[in-house]
């Protein structure tokens, strides 16, 4: 099943990866075409899961965006990832073949700030709206600084600035 | 002229912390706009900073009416990037605990169903039995809520006989007690006429908005997580998965009761089939060392120390798996760079997927219907501000 | 039979009892707070256990939950308090009738608890004034119960003028709640 | 004469006092503490925004004049209530006529769907 997909997408595949379900890396721009193709002909049409990552110390900073599909009538799931620059962080919106996309997009763009192109209504959906800077990006602090009763140092941490 | 109504954040009817605005025209709802996050926690980014074995104490903080299956599917997770095999006893237990924490689930979820159309005793009767199942995992973990169950590898202790002696109650009572709570509710008039054909879905629409579990089920969908990829031996029990035909409140209501009396039954094989050997797998480098060993042997102590100071082993690679939590299926996305704590970890939250087909369910029905269909979805707030 | 609700100091003559109006309001207060639960996360559910018929939170007069704040006495913010539902928790507080009380039950709502985070309000008492925190992630019912006993001993020690007094006037310009 | 209601006038004369007593106390020994925020609509803790006079549907209008009208109806039970010894069977029968021609205006209003809300 793997080689069937190598073959029909193999203009738009990067790399296979060995994981726990078929994977694939995939370049940004062919995200809604190989979905489209796989939606119609190969029956994955449901969106199991949708979530970003962010690599920081890839020689670009790379942010990432990790669709989990899953054919239910053959019982396939197959991940499918693509990469885009820090810099330029757009990514073509899946929500016109998923509907379960529209609040995941909206999640990713608030924890990384990847802006999906095509997206409805893309504004932060679980962060405060007046929020400047995007939280799950690996450079931000967890902690928020306000906390007095843990001493830093204490838990081998260094003070946060 | 359409009047706009807030059920806000601090409304009786959403049983959680979520806001609707909501454009009615007399009683029939023109458009509906739900802004969520108000109890948003940081859980992934909290999880980046944490051993593995930390991360179970979020986990049960989200979808806390079932904690259990969410702690021991991280279990899961972390033992399938590991490589862990469980031994057979281990599964067993973990089914027990996962089904009586599928009844909880389900349990609140219908009683509050009865409390929101006015049948307020029936939530009195059946929260009773909420009670025994918090003893029972007083009597695995000795937590009641927020349970932290079981080890990646096990369970810290096996199932004493005071375990087995109130699940056995508890399974009969609470038979009883359901079937008094469905002869209550399910034929009953009022009921009927206010949750049939309240916030419908069709089979189709529900799959484009990713919904799992019984809500999907009730639109006609047999897809369950536990006969689909079947993990923790559950293809050892023979039980059926209800579908419902139109995907109402009244489907979603009766496909929770049959699922719960599928749940005792499961429960009732598995005590009957449960096999002997050891309470965890033999990998004493993941598996925390039980405390008398480690006040007396040498290696436990070296073991619990790597284990607490977090320097497992841990592969390089990735990993999702998922178990049927309450609501649906609940994915744990794992990217582990071999460091101390996990690279990435997503959680595929079942409420947060339900909850964005709302406007589409209650657009055009009345806004009783919208306030049914609210706790029917059984969005909890925990799982959707994750 | 010591537990019953003693009956506050005051002259017993022959068919009559003598004591002071405060003495009577507070003995009233005590035993009829209406909770208004503002129940947000995993602290919820346990108080839904609380106000089950096994541990029967109603058993000292808080039958009644009110879901608005215009007919409640007593504000219990159950679970976490993200920074997003601040305002909303500043607003509630504000729009409850005087005399009010607070009782912060768990972690999350006393201190931020285990939620470190840059999301989560780090403890209500940054933004509203709290007479009773209850500790536990989330507390067992008998905690709460015991909150709430701690909440009637201050009621009913409460004198009938504290709400005029600059000290509570400075408490609560101090959250910048008029 | 005036010895038959005393005891009524003055029954009548405490309940009054009683009300007025205890508004006054609740009125003096509150503490009044107004404020901007506290006269605000509560909306579950969202400011408020827009008006809420405005006109809404007709179909509640319906809905209320018809509960006016059949509680003006039992209204009329009450004598009968009163006397239902001494009235014995023909006031018995009178009142079953009386109620049936309600429930014919109830079974009419019934099957012009008043009560179901049009979309």
């Amino acid at each position: 099943m793997i080689e069937q997909f190598q073959a029909t997408f193999s203009d738009h595949i990067i790399a296979v990866e060995a994981s726990d379900m078929p994977t694939f890396v995939i370049r940004k721009e062919s995200v809604l075409p190989v979905l489209t193709q796989l939606f119609k002909e190969f029956k994955v049409q449901f969106l199991t899961d949708l979530c970003g990552i962010h690599y920081p110390d890839a020689t670009p900073p790379m942010l990432g965006v990790v669709y989990h599909l899953h054919a239910l009538t053959t019982n396939t799931r197959i991940r499918i990832k693509a990469f885009t620059p820090v810099s330029e962080p757009h990514f073509p919106s899946v929500v016109s073949l998923f509907s379960a996309a529209n609040w995941m997009e909206r999640e990713t763009y608030d924890f990384f700030g990847i802006i999906f192109d095509g997206h409805p209504n893309l504004k932060r959906i679980l962060n405060e709206d007046g929020m400047t800077y995007f939280p799950m990006r690996k450079e931000y602090p967890l902690e928020e600084g306000t906390r007095t009763d843990k001493d830093d140092a204490q838990f081998g941490r260094e003070k946060i600035t | 002229m359409s009047v706009t109504l807030n059920l806000g954040p601090t409304h009786p009817a959403t049983h959680g912390v979520f806001q609707n605005i909501i454009e009615i025209d007399g009683e029939t709802i023109l458009s509906a706009d739900s802004t969520i996050g108000y109890i948003h926690r940081a859980f992934e980014k909290l999880a980046e900073h944490r051993p593995y074995y930390q991360i179970t104490p979020i986990t049960d903080r989200l979808n806390y009416c079932s904690s259990p299956i969410n702690n021991l599917g991280w279990h899961m997770t972390v033992e399938k990037l590991l490589g862990v095999t469980v031994p057979k006893r281990v599964d067993y237990m973990r089914v027990i605990i996962m089904e009586l924490a599928r009844i909880s689930d389900h349990l609140i979820c219908n009683s509050i169903l009865g409390v929101d159309t006015g049948a307020f005793s029936g939530f009195l009767y059946l929260f009773q039995h909420r009670e025994k199942i918090y003893e029972i995992y007083e009597e695995v973990c000795g937590a009641r809520l927020t349970t932290n169950i079981g080890r990646i590898g096990g369970f810290e202790r096996d199932f004493n006989d005071t375990f087995y002696i109130k699940i056995n109650e508890f399974l009969d009572e609470f038979s009883e007690a359901l079937t008094e709570f469905e002869s209550l509710l399910t034929r009953n008039r009022i009921f009927m006429d206010r949750t049939i054909g309240a916030g419908g879905i069709s089979a189709e629409r529900a799959l484009n908005y990713g919904f799992t579990g019984p809500n999907l089920r009730a639109a006609g969908v047999d897809y369950d997580v536990r006969v689909m990829n079947p993990y923790s031996s559950y293809e050892d029990f023979e039980f059926e998965i209800p579908v419902g035909t139109n995907g109402d409140c009244y489907d979603r209501y009766m496909v929770r009761n049959v699922e719960m009396w599928q749940s005792i039954s499961i429960i009732k094989q598995a005590l009957a089939k449960m096999p002997e050997g050891p309470y965890h797998a033999d990998v004493p480098e993941f598996y925390l060392p039980p405390k008398q060993d480690v006040y007396q042997y040498m290696e436990a102590l070296i073991y619990h120390f790597k284990i607490v100071m977090g320097e497992i082993p841990v592969p390089v690679g990735e990993v999702y798996h998922s178990v049927e939590g309450g609501n649906g299926e609940v994915g744990f996305y794992l990217v582990s760079d071999g460091g101390r704590s996990p690279f990435r970890l997503h959680f595929r939250r079942p409420s947060f997927i339900n909850y964005q087909a709302y406007p589409e369910l209650i657009v055009g029905g009345l806004l009783s219907d919208a306030i049914l269909t609210l706790s029917s979805l059984n969005i909890i707030a925990g799982e959707l501000d994750a | 039979m010591s537990n019953l609700v003693q009956a506050p100091e005051g002259v017993t003559g022959q068919g009559f009892f003598l004591t002071s109006v405060e003495k009577a309001v507070a003995l009233a207060r005590k035993n009829s707070i209406w909770p208004l639960p503002f129940a947000t996360s995993c602290c919820g559910i346990e108080f839904m256990a609380t106000m089950g018929s096994h541990y029967d939170f109603s058993r000292f007069g808080s039958e009644r939950p009110s879901f608005s704040p215009r007919q409640a006495d007593l504000l219990m913010v159950m679970g976490t308090v993200a920074k997003k539902l601040g305002p909303v928790l500043v607003q509630v507080y504000q729009q409850m009738a005087e005399p009010r009380w607070v009782l912060s039950m768990g972690a999350c709502a006393s201190s931020g608890g285990i939620f470190d985070t840059y999301s989560v309000l780090q403890g209500i008492d940054k933004v509203i004034p709290v007479d009773v925190y209850v500790p536990g992630c989330p507390p067992r019912p008998e905690q709460v119960i015991d909150g709430l006993m701690k909440i009637q001993d201050l009621v009913a020690n409460e004198s009938l003028r504290r709400r005029h007094s600059p000290e509570y006037k400075a408490l609560l310009a101090g959250y910048g709640i008029e | 004469m005036f010895s038959v209601y005393f005891p009524l006038l003055l029954l009548f004369g405490a309940v009054m006092l009683f009300v007025v007593a205890t508004m006054g106390l609740t009125h003096l020994l509150g503490p009044k503490r107004a404020g901007t925020q506290k006269h605000e609509a509560f909306e579950c803790g969202i400011p408020s925004q827009g008006d809420a006079r405005t006109p809404f549907s007709v179909q509640y209008f319906v809905v209320a004049i018809l509960f006016v009208l059949f509680d003006v109806e039992v209204i009329f039970l009450y004598p009968w209530a009163v006397e239902f010894k001494q009235l014995g069977w023909t006031g018995f029968l009178e009142v079953c006529l009386f109620s049936i021609m309600v429930c014919l205006g109830f079974f009419y209003l019934y099957r012009h769907r008043l009560f179901t809300f049009k979309k």
